[in-house]
């Protein structure tokens, strides 16, 4: 085995993205592939997954306990980085990307390795729109809210009803789970569910393939390790936006 | 190398595929995952430890990598009788439900959920950073025997997993045997600590864990060979198993079989790995080997 | 990585000129070999355990190594009172004599040998395979208080070493500070085996012997930690260190000081290595970090 | 640590080189340098060290216990070997090879190695002198027993008076340590001690540095990791010659 212990990074800067989501800079930069994650320490509370927006930032949105307490964190304050960890995207030459939320954080390295034409962007709101200029500077992108305070007002998805999909060779997706099932069913229906990958979201105790706590069903690969990407053919018939399980291992509905 | 012959090996009243089982814990949460594992050739799966309650398991880090082994503290996280309906679909399978409770009644009351479910139970009195639990009942041979018997008395096969963090290993072995276990499993992880010097604390979140993989190999063969020695029930090797030589090493040092967890993190195809060189149809009978590096 | 300053070290009444000791057993059977060592770098050695009658130890192999540590089954060899003049040419320099014994009495004829020659005794109750002696008294509370008290009545600094082959270290780390001791070392080796699976048989005469190197490291921080929560005298800590963090480690897990053996294997220039690293000067002071990781 | 578990290895052969002397001819093959030795291990009795007299053999004098027990092995019984350890013989372009009795054994393979110009053997009688044979295809064998049975009557030490010593560029010697001590005064005398080196034999338990009953005074040097060979101007103020440890430490004169 590799050891693979966490490194004590430090905050360097911690930037307000949107009201509920932030980006912490680290002093430390971190070689990996756009959709990779690390496992973050957050002492004395928890150790919890986030993609790396960039080799040396996560892009947190408050969700509970462990990222409340980051919220509380600034520069110089430490957390423990292990990983990267998981598999990240297959790069392609005409990528479209869809996020949604707080999504965009392992598609922005995507964005930013070049090979993004497209990038559809969702959110609740305007100002819950993450990375628009960031995005604007390496990509061609759409937006849709949900209120329709900028772009298209509906979820991101409708915006693939304008697209001719057929003109990208790979389609990369990560958001809630109720849109990227929404996206699966329309590459599903246009038949290309198999360019097309998802960034999933389960619970992980571990983070390196051995504990179990994020297997998905049918197939019981375990997300961490044989993803967090996984093809679309894939989570076809797969408890893919229909229920995940908890920390107990419990099923529940999503 | 010695090779053995394969064919089916039946183990304190269960009747596995091979000699490699899949240890408690790892990657055993879901009916799916075990049935992967199986599918990748494992003989047998041990499930995750199911308890009286649903438990969430301690706050992270719960699992530390190092050079030669893992350092996990988990927590026993289960969703206690849910678990019933992950496993439905392996009936007829050679799957163990490991159970664990705070005393014999409650590991009653857990194997009750999975009676004629199961090909059989893996009492977990060893999990060494669960309070109240595992080995905090594994220690006292009273209560190993009392354990035990609740479930030997349904007529289940009982396997009982033992912890190497006591001073003397037999005899809670022996109290085991006592109790009406059919098989014994040796051992669970040895109870350590890391601390992040960057960080400076320890690495997990519970403090203290247990440590598996390589590191405790020669932990786990002396147990084993302690055992063989004071125990007449066979004796199920666990511990840093990652190669067919050690599979044997485990055999001559008395174990029936092996459980293999940690070494899963290298290669999630280890089963198949240490098959393709174990066994060869002109192998020898196990039972040449098993103990056979006893008194000499 | 954090850096300490340099200096001299008072630890259980013992001056030290740094923080690393040479571990008993390792190249500790003749002055010279001691000399060496300090010559070296280490801050103190501790000589091999000399006991009440010369033994020649187990028969071979007496000792394995292996990927991530050493199993030793040295049997205590050692040539009893003919080692005063082994150490008369070190007079006054740190050296720790490690004694062991059958009882209290035999305890305190060894080190009355030593009176007045050295700069401390470390009472070796923790040997795992060696017969009536070290982790056969060591694990009895009782006992360990009593050897630790017969010594400890001169005003000689008494270091008592623990085995971590017991269910709860830390009765036993008390039965010796009850005893008078004035530091705790922790931990001797971990009960072991390995067989060889060519000769089908231990790979060690005695069959059992002790894992130490870092295969052990988590096992010996988290006893230093346990020890630290529930003791009151100094701790050193042993068991796989081999790197300046591993000193910062043990550090703050509540070692004021270590003990290394194994790791001279790979180095013997390893205090050295160590020292150029863990040192500066305008480093921490160790009170800064001794037991940091706790309570937190 | 790399591991270094024994390889059981199996007898092939056993030759009777003399009354007391057999070569052990193993079915594997070791990588060495002249000079380096194995552990032996005789399965329920001891583990002894023995130098390699080639990349597959030892060649072992009947002393004891363990040495006796080997002389009832026969083909096809198994041993365990660790090793090489060790240092082994310094290589030069004309070295003088200087042997007692079993001492023989590391020196062969020097010889063999077709740098020995000269090689001094002695024995206690005609019989007991090793590998005459295979010595005098690979170097010039001037040899000396003490019964006079064969060649110059006398100690090895003897034969070489009749040399120019200051004509090699090395002596390496091995044998009994009365011998060896005699050789070293000579070589004093002559100032070359320094371009001589000598195989040391002490109680030898782990064989690779870390359990200290090897150790020589004063220097503390361990005869199996930072020996066996050792320069003579090393061994001049030193016990060599005047006491070892045995098994338990205590010294024993010589
Ligand atoms: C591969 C991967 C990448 C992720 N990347 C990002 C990211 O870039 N930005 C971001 O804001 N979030 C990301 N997440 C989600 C993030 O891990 C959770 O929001 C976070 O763990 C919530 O923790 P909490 O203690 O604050 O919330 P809690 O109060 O513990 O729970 C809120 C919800 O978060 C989820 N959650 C809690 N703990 C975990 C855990 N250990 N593993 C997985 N999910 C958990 C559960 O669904 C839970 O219901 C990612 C998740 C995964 C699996
Ligand atoms: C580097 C080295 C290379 C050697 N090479 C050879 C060789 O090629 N051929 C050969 O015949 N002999 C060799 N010896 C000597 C050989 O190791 C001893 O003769 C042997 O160990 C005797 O064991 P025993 O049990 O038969 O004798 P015992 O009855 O145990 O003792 C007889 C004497 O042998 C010596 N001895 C015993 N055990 C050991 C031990 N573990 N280590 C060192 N000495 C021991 C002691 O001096 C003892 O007094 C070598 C020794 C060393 C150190
Ligand atoms: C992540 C992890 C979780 C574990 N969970 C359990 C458990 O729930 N019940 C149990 O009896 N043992 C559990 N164990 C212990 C293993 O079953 C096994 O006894 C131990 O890891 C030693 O074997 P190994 O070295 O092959 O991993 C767990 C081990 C690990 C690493
Ligand atoms: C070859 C060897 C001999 C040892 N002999 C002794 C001994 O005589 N007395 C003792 O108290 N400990 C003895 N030990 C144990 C060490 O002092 C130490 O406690 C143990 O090796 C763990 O430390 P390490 O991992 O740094 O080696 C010995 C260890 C080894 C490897
Ligand atoms: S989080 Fe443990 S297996 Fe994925
Ligand atoms: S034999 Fe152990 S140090 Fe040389």
């Amino acid at each position: 085995m590799d050891n693979n212990l966490s490194d004590a990074v430090s905050i360097l800067r911690v930037k307000e993205e949107t009201s509920l989501i932030r980006t912490f800079v680290f002093d430390r930069s971190f070689v990996f592939s756009p959709g990779q994650f690390v496992m973050v320490w957050i002492p004395g509370v928890d150790e919890i997954p986030m993609a790396l927006s960039s080799e040396n930032t996560i892009t947190v949105q408050k969700a509970g306990d462990a990222t409340s307490a980051m919220f509380a964190l600034g520069p110089g304050d430490r957390l423990g980085i292990r990983g990267p960890f998981g598999n990240g995207f297959t790069k392609g030459e005409k990528v479209l990307a869809i996020a949604g939320g707080v999504g965009a954080a392992p598609l922005l390295p995507l964005a930013r390795a070049d090979c993004v034409m497209t990038f559809l962007l969702g959110a609740q709101t305007e100002k819950e729109l993450l990375f628009v200029d960031q995005l604007d500077e390496c990509s061609d992108v759409l937006i849709a809210t949900d209120d329709g305070s900028l772009g298209l007002n509906g979820y991101v998805t409708a915006l693939m009803n304008d697209l001719n999909l057929g003109a990208y060779d790979r389609i990369a997706v990560c958001g809630p789970e109720v849109m990227m099932r929404a996206v699966l069913t329309k590459v599903e229906e246009k038949g290309i569910a198999h360019k097309t990958e998802f960034s999933l979201h389960r619970y992980m105790k571990c983070g390196v393939g051995v504990c179990g706590s994020c297997c998905i069903d049918p197939s019981g690969l375990r997300v961490c390790r044989d993803g967090p990407v996984f093809s679309g053919d894939l989570l076809l018939k797969s408890e893919f936006g229909h229920y995940m399980r908890d920390a107990s291992g419990r099923k529940k509905n999503i | 190398m010695v090779s053995i012959r394969p064919g089916p090996v039946t183990l304190g009243g269960v009747v596995l595929d091979n000699h490699l089982l899949l240890a408690a814990g790892i990657l055993g949460t879901t009916g799916s995952s075990l049935n992967r594992i199986l599918s990748l050739g494992a003989g047998g799966v041990v499930t995750k430890s199911i308890g009286p309650d649903p438990k969430d398991g301690h706050a992270g880090p719960c699992l530390v990598v190092l050079d030669d082994g893992l350092l996990n503290a988990m927590g026993l996280p289960n969703p206690s009788k849910e678990f019933v309906d992950e496993i439905t679909s392996l009936a007829k399978k050679p799957v163990v439900v490991s159970i664990f409770g705070g005393n014999p009644a409650e590991f009653a009351r857990v194997a009750c959920w999975f009676e004629g479910r199961v090909a059989g139970f893996e009492l977990n009195l060893s999990c060494p950073h669960a309070e109240g639990y595992g080995a905090a009942i594994g220690t006292d041979p009273a209560l190993v025997e009392a354990c035990t018997r609740a479930i030997s008395v349904t007529g289940i096969p009982t396997w009982v997993k033992l912890t190497p963090n006591v001073t003397d290993i037999t005899s809670i072995g022996k109290a085991a045997e006592r109790g009406g276990a059919t098989a014994i499993v040796a051992i669970n992880t040895v109870k350590a600590m890391r601390i992040s010097t960057g960080m400076r604390r320890p690495m997990l979140g519970n403090r203290y864990g247990g440590l598996s993989g390589s590191a405790i190999f020669p932990i786990a063969v002396r147990c084993v060979y302690e055992l063989y020695e004071a125990c007449n029930i066979p004796i199920i090797g666990c511990g840093g198993v990652a190669t067919a030589d050690n599979v044997i090493e485990m055999m001559m040092a008395g174990a029936s079989a092996v459980e293999i967890g940690s070494a899963v993190y290298n290669d999630a195809k280890v089963f198949e790995t240490i098959k393709a060189e174990l066994y060869k149809k002109d192998g020898i009978t196990p039972l040449e080997i098993i103990g056979c590096a006893h008194g000499q």
